[in-house]
């Protein structure tokens, strides 16, 4: 099995999809003849040639509704955002047009496009290349949003999107690309939409998150299980909608919950995962749910030092498990 | 009417009868839903009044088993001659289960039917702009030959999304046929409000073909779409088309329409599109008067069973509500 | 005290506002010569002019970019947009930019503008004319976001709205516009944005909840007193920040709560407000946190069957407070 | 260069001086940024490198004390000319604590300086133009005369921001003057690819004015911005310029710029502005070969000056990240 970095993990569920389907096509500025800002779609223009692989004039809402005109007719589009912070533009196209075209045509039509966007921070890429954008999504039935945490995830997990019958929003941590590797099997696999999943079992304390947040956690237990700190931690993969059972699940297996986001806390995906703990498994609670975020600023600030200062690492979710720990 | 004659155009007597038809009918139906609506037995209505010349004309340059058409709210006109039939316009009207473009789910003139290739629509204006342009990238990416047409109205094209969705089209030649039925308002927004400059001068931007067009006369549409088809189905590119109309009723049932004068309006009345079409065709011996009132006659009795049949269909169970947010399975 | 309506206070608060301070201006679609479409501004345009009263093309990503240049230079728009499903194609204006400029700036720049919009259902609007658009919007740090209950907070929150140094969004109910009535002064005052308010005391259970839903919790409180169930009712006002400390009193003042809102429920508004709860105050807790919202489907149907289905009513308050009481 | 020639425009020798200068000190600003880049010193730069001549030359046709900008990211040029500093621009590029634009908080090129009537930009592209659309409209409701200017790349153009703006002003006859630096690429996307048809044919649809000019030559680019200017202070409306010109360097230090060919690049290189101004300078006998070099002498002592400053300066304190979410009193 090929030891694959994030990206190249992306790059390989879009090549073997659109190798195995001809409906499907990418979108997006940049993506053709330059591969992409980020290289995610590199050596596909080559391959699948300037109408699969379509390079698109400067304009988001555009980008989003022609792919959702195409996946109206049986086209399987997957539209890169430059960057998630660049989405904003195509709000309108995705809340009222992609998200609500099944429901609103009482099952007649529907509308399964993929977009992605690399977001996230910690990469000098201030305010506006930095930024968390799922919670703003996250209130709208009819989407469906995924943020892997890992190449093995991130391939099944797109290959699965694009295979949906349904929108899907598909961020991946620009961060992780290059900076997190792992293995990932050359076959057809799938994982499926909607299930979150354990990625260390543990029995004191439970972390809920996603992303590259999951990455930190990791490191994080390692560190305090030498310290006898035995860490559960639940990677949500889905963030929209939530996989309730998987939740209620890991809260209730160790009575002590920290929740972890790098977007601002206040509204977050967290607020909702919380949300769900105190209504269905309140009395298993040990603790009050603590949650870990970004601070309630507009965005990750270039500067170092404020960067630093707004990012989540190791070393945070560390500090914040012995406190609830010590609960 | 200008001197446009339709058999120079390549259209026979049955045409421009089958025309006419279907702008009464459309004109029909649509006075009998403000009738419901001030009965109190449908809540909303919005209007194609003063509109049916455009979007007739306009449609039959159209191949309804080939093409597909993302239509805006007013166009009862496009979608009848794409096959909607008046029974289902009117449960549309009544908001009923059997509905086929929403199961009662959306107020009437949110289009949509797939078998009748009719893109599902919004109210958000615009949206449908680069809707259209997808559809016809897709079928230039698969080598089809179908065109894809939207229409809006002229307030609705300084949306960005007008502009994205244009310009797309633009770049890649794609075949798509924008429609703009400039019926001088949005809402109370008059048109020099609206737009700095004119809608079909838009076009030069794009790089696509713009005209502007009398939309009071079917034929003068007709001649146009029928130019941008055959462009677009050469592969030629899209094309920008402003119809110049006036909308004859209020914006829709909610509005008081105090911001135009009376006189204004009744001196539009008098070019009101039907009108005019039944004087051409009666002064091109295509119909006499007791024909077209024979044709108005049946037509009344189609309006009628409509109204009966979706009157009397059942709305759709409270729980339904919960039903089609995603893929529940192949049907 | 002249008894108003919810629009006539909203009305009064422009016109109160215009002729103190001529910075403050109007721009919208059909806010001009027509008054607006549920006739918001009528009369401002004869009184005060075109230009302070200004009929926009129907462009609302320009109404608020517009909206937000003016407001740098020192003006104090006011725009409104047609309905809140409407305000979609503005987002980027909205989050990218008004509720960043002072933060980016540095303190240098800042955006002092109000966006109105009328929000919620009930009033066959069916997907489009119904939605509530608030949770959207309620992660965006710089943002604030006024929601009133009432016709007398609704005077006083749209005052201290326009006078605010940083951009508001405030969303009207538009079945409260004509339903609901109330006494309201004629002088000057403001309420303070950011601050809860106890709408109703009680000592068995608290419900929590802001907008049209706090008119139908008092209706359904009413109801409940005759059979001895003591209601408290905390009307959050501004949804964004949230008015923590208000939330955690009225929270543990019963250790029963219910939390209402007639957004979808995921991702809400209530998700913050259960986390708040569960973060601070779990241990005052004597029962599960109860959700009462939406159901998660794209929006409102037209149909009346599916459009009760999915309001949120008094009788429905009333059933959810006698299940949580029960607990 | 065209056979224009300051006099005739009403430029004295000193201003073309000035105008070659300011040009000059934003290249050499420019080429320090790649190096400090290169050298691990600073995470990012974006170039202004083949703009110079159409950014000062329009700044020129401005009035500093009373006109707004809205720049966009390359426009180096421009706020120099509005008198922002060689200290305050690397302030920036280091993201120190002292940099008037964002305290840091910002990336280079992201310009705001409100004592300089400098509006705050962001990255989402094309957002200034509706905000430079809203100065103008408080300056026309207030009876001031200054004059709102914004740029923008020509892919961004193709924003729906740029389409809604436009038309603002164009409806309301607003002192806006859009200027569109047309380097030919919006990163790797070619303008072909880009827009349907030219930039400036898109002012006809806004009903403003709108002409391309040649972008390298800063006399040219004066010009055209000169009568701009003079049309908005008449209560004329608003223009659309297009200065067309191309990038010399990569996108930004991010990008690899394999996608255009070298022969391409070398052969624009040829036509550097600052070349074809310098020759100008001399053939019209306004300085020397000699006062040119020590021109640049002191100017790249102006730089190290500069990068010295700034380098030296302390960052914010981490905590600073909580501050001005809201307003915090007057200070
Ligand atoms: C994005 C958006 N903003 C506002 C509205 C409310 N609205 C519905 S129709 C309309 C006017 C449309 O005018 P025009 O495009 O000229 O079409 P017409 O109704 O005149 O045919 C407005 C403002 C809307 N539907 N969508
Ligand atoms: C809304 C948005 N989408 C994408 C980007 C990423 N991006 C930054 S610059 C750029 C290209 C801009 O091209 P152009 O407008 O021609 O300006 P140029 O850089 O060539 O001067 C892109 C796509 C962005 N900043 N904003
Ligand atoms: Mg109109
Ligand atoms: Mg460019």
């Amino acid at each position: 099995m090929a030891v694959l970095s994030f990206i190249e993990a992306i790059h390989l569920a879009m090549k073997e999809e659109m190798e195995r389907d001809e409906k499907v096509f990418i979108l997006g500025e940049d993506v053709g003849k330059k591969g992409g800002v980020f290289k995610a779609t590199q050596g596909l223009y080559e391959q699948f040639g300037e109408w699969r692989v379509l390079d698109t004039p400067l304009s988001e809402s555009a980008i989003a509704g022609v792919a959702i005109g195409a996946a109206m007719v049986g086209m399987r589009p997957i539209a890169e955002m430059q960057f998630a912070d660049f989405i904003l533009p195509a709000v309108n196209q995705i809340v009222s047009e992609a998200a609500k075209i099944r429901y609103r045509s009482n099952n007649d039509w529907n509308c399964p496009i993929v977009i992605r966007a690399p977001y996230g921070g910690g990469i000098h890429g201030a305010l506006y290349h930095s930024q968390s954008v799922e919670a703003l999504f996250a209130n709208t039935p009819g989407l469906k949003i995924v943020i892997p945490s890992n190449p093995y995830d991130a391939k099944g997990l797109l290959k699965a999107s694009i295979r949906d019958e349904d929108p899907v929003l598909f961020f991946e941590h620009k961060k992780a690309y290059r900076l997190i590797k792992g293995e990932v099997p050359s076959d057809d696999y799938v994982i499926p939409i909607g299930k979150a999943d354990v990625k260390r079992e543990g029995n004191d304390l439970t972390v809920i998150t996603y992303g590259l947040c999951v990455h930190y956690a990791l490191q994080a237990a390692d560190r305090l299980a030498e310290d006898g700190i035995d860490v559960h931690i639940l990677d949500l993969r889905t963030v929209y909608p939530l996989d309730k059972e998987a939740i209620i699940e890991a809260a209730s297996r160790t009575g002590k919950v920290l929740l972890v986001t790098e977007d601002n806390k206040e509204g977050s995906v967290m607020s909702e995962v919380a949300a769900i703990i105190a209504e269905y498994c309140l009395f298993e609670l040990d603790a009050p749910i603590m949650r870990l975020a970004g601070p309630d600023v507009p965005a990750m600030p270039y500067a170092p030092t404020m960067e630093r200062f707004f990012m989540i690492s190791p070393e945070k979710i560390e500090r914040a498990i012995r406190e609830l720990a010590a609960f | 009417m200008t001197n446009l004659h339709h058999v120079e155009l390549g259209l026979t007597d049955q045409d421009v009868l089958k025309m006419y038809e279907t702008m009464l009918l459309a004109r029909r139906l649509d006075e009998r839903m403000w009738l419901l609506n001030r009965a109190g037995k449908i809540p909303f209505v919005i209007s194609c009044q003063g509109h049916e010349a455009a979007q007739v004309g306009a449609a039959f340059a159209l191949d309804p088993g080939r093409d597909y058409i993302a239509p805006y709210y007013r166009d009862m006109g496009v979608v009848l001659h794409f096959g909607m039939t008046p029974r289902e316009l009117m449960l549309s009207a009544f908001a009923k289960a059997e509905d086929p473009n929403s199961g009662g789910r959306q107020m009437p003139g949110h289009f949509g039917y797939k078998k009748k290739r009719i893109l599902t629509g919004s109210s958000p204006v615009a949206t449908q702009v680069p809707h259209a342009v997808g559809v016809a990238l897709a079928g230039k990416m698969q080598n089809k030959d179908y065109v894809s047409f939207v229409t809006l109205g002229e307030g609705s094209t300084n949306q960005g999304d007008f502009h994205e969705g244009a310009n797309f089209a633009g770049v890649h030649k794609l075949p798509v046929i924008i429609m703009v039925e400039n019926n001088q308002y949005a809402i109370s927004v008059p048109v020099d409000k609206q737009l700095g400059g004119r809608v079909a001068d838009r076009a030069l931007g794009y790089g696509m073909h713009g005209v502007s067009v009398d939309g009071k006369n079917p034929l003068a549409v007709y001649q146009v779409m029928k130019e941008a088809v055959e462009r677009a189905r050469r592969g030629e590119g899209p094309s920008l088309i402003e119809a110049v109309t006036y909308r004859l009723t209020s914006h829709s049932s909610d509005d008081d329409d105090k911001y135009r004068s009376l006189e204004e309006i009744a001196k539009e009345k008098a070019n009101d599109p039907l009108l005019l079409f039944e004087k051409y065709l009666m002064d091109a011996n295509v119909a006499t008067k007791e024909y077209l009132e024979e044709m108005n006659d049946k037509i009344m009795e189609i309006v009628d069973d409509a109204t009966d049949y979706a009157e009397k269909a059942p709305y759709a169970p409270p729980e339904h509500a919960l039903k089609f947010v995603y893929w529940e399975g192949d049907e």
